[in-house]
């Protein structure tokens, strides 16, 4: 399954890129194991997912718990706990 | 049901022409509450706040929160504004206006909607300090999550 | 001690211009809450309603009530100002504005402020009906009591 | 001791005028007295201060309970609950 990735604020600036698609692999059902497979494609990555339960994860612009699965997404958000207002 | 007006925009807002667009040729609101949230530079040091959004999510978010409001409280209005990109010390973030026909209502229904704004939607803020060095991320603070769990608790109002 | 604002007045007020006056020039502001009371005409019978007012004790009573909030509530500024005369409905009637580094303390000084004016501040209102008739004065709420004896009891916040 | 008297709202179109002096009698000693004593005075106060416990009294602009002494006044303010905001 290929899923569009969107990046914000500092994971983003580490991640450095604000988005991209990627193929899933079939090992990856819930938005955890999304994050934790995302910390194995580079340092950046590495840098941004180190405290993955801070990060917060929408499925298609709607917010999920990590242990939600992501099947059918089409976007998936990730981003660091929210501080607008 | 009330619609909410949701806007996520770069320029400011002007909170007289918001409520007269609320209130307009209606003779049954009461009570209209508005919050503004400001830029706040406490040390002297900060050049500019930059907000970052989630294009569509961020709308999404505040319209759901809004609609939860005007159900809670039978808002007959609810206005949330949210700026994004450069805004410097003084200027506005964020309105949120509610209009009700009790004073108590549109207290809480401004009240609840920012609680919800500032922990769900997608927003981050990031320093731009004077002395021109790359500033920090603003960090999550417990007391809002704390803010908008004082709504989740069973209602003793 | 930040001196509050208080203007009693039978012109209307702009609420943009009200907070620019109250933040201009500085940036350690965070939010500002306001609260605005419209006439409000229920039945669609009402041409207008008379706020009248004990002057010199309206001031003295309102500045008094806005001192007590901005102690309470460490409020950065405060601005109360009440009409006077015939008010159509959809016009303002009070305008109250408060100003703190953080949210809760605005939303808690403006309410407070609202509800001691409710039930302190020498004001009363006639229904002039659209049929001509004498209209009566507007009876007052026990709720009214209710609303300001909430800030009198031992405080849990 | 000759004291100013202001009425708002109906208190004061019952009596039908906004205020007067008037010349107190030694046993008025509180804002209660005070009442009692308006109310012999025809049938606009006695119209207008028909219920004494709901009506508000101002001793030189401060609010007053009506078991306090009003000696010293300047200026006495008699009116119904307040219904501003």
């Amino acid at each position: 399954m290929k899923v569009k990735l969107v990046y914000f604020a500092w994971v983003r600036e580490r991640i450095d890129k604000p988005e991209e698609e990627i193929e899933l692999p079939a090992h990856v059902v819930t938005a955890r194991d999304l994050l934790n497979h995302l910390k194995t494609l580079g340092d950046g990555y590495e840098a941004a997912l180190q405290y993955p339960e801070v990060i917060r994860v929408a499925v298609n612009q709607e917010h999920v718990d990590q242990d939600e699965p992501i099947a059918g997404a089409r976007e998936i958000g990730i981003f660091p706990p929210m501080t607008g207002g | 049901m009330t619609t909410p007006t949701i806007r996520v925009q770069s320029e400011d807002f002007d909170l007289q022409t918001e409520i007269d667009r609320l209130v307009a040729g209606r003779t049954d609101i009461g009570a209209v509450v508005t919050f503004s949230g400001l830029c706040r530079d406490e040390g002297g040091s900060l050049n500019a706040l930059e907000l970052e959004h989630y294009p569509g999510m961020a709308e999404a978010e505040m319209r759901r929160i809004a609609e939860l409001a005007v159900e809670r409280f039978a808002l007959q209005g609810l206005t949330a504004i949210h700026r994004y990109g450069k805004i410097a010390p003084g200027e506005n973030i964020v309105l949120v206006i509610a209009a009700s026909p009790h004073r108590q209502a549109a207290f809480d229904g401004a009240n609840f909607v920012m609680d919800f704004l500032k922990t769900a939607a997608p927003f981050w803020k990031k320093e731009h300090p004077k002395d021109g060095t790359s500033g920090d991320w603003v960090p999550a603070k417990d007391a809002d999550d704390s803010a908008r769990d004082r709504w989740l608790t069973p209602r003793t109002e």
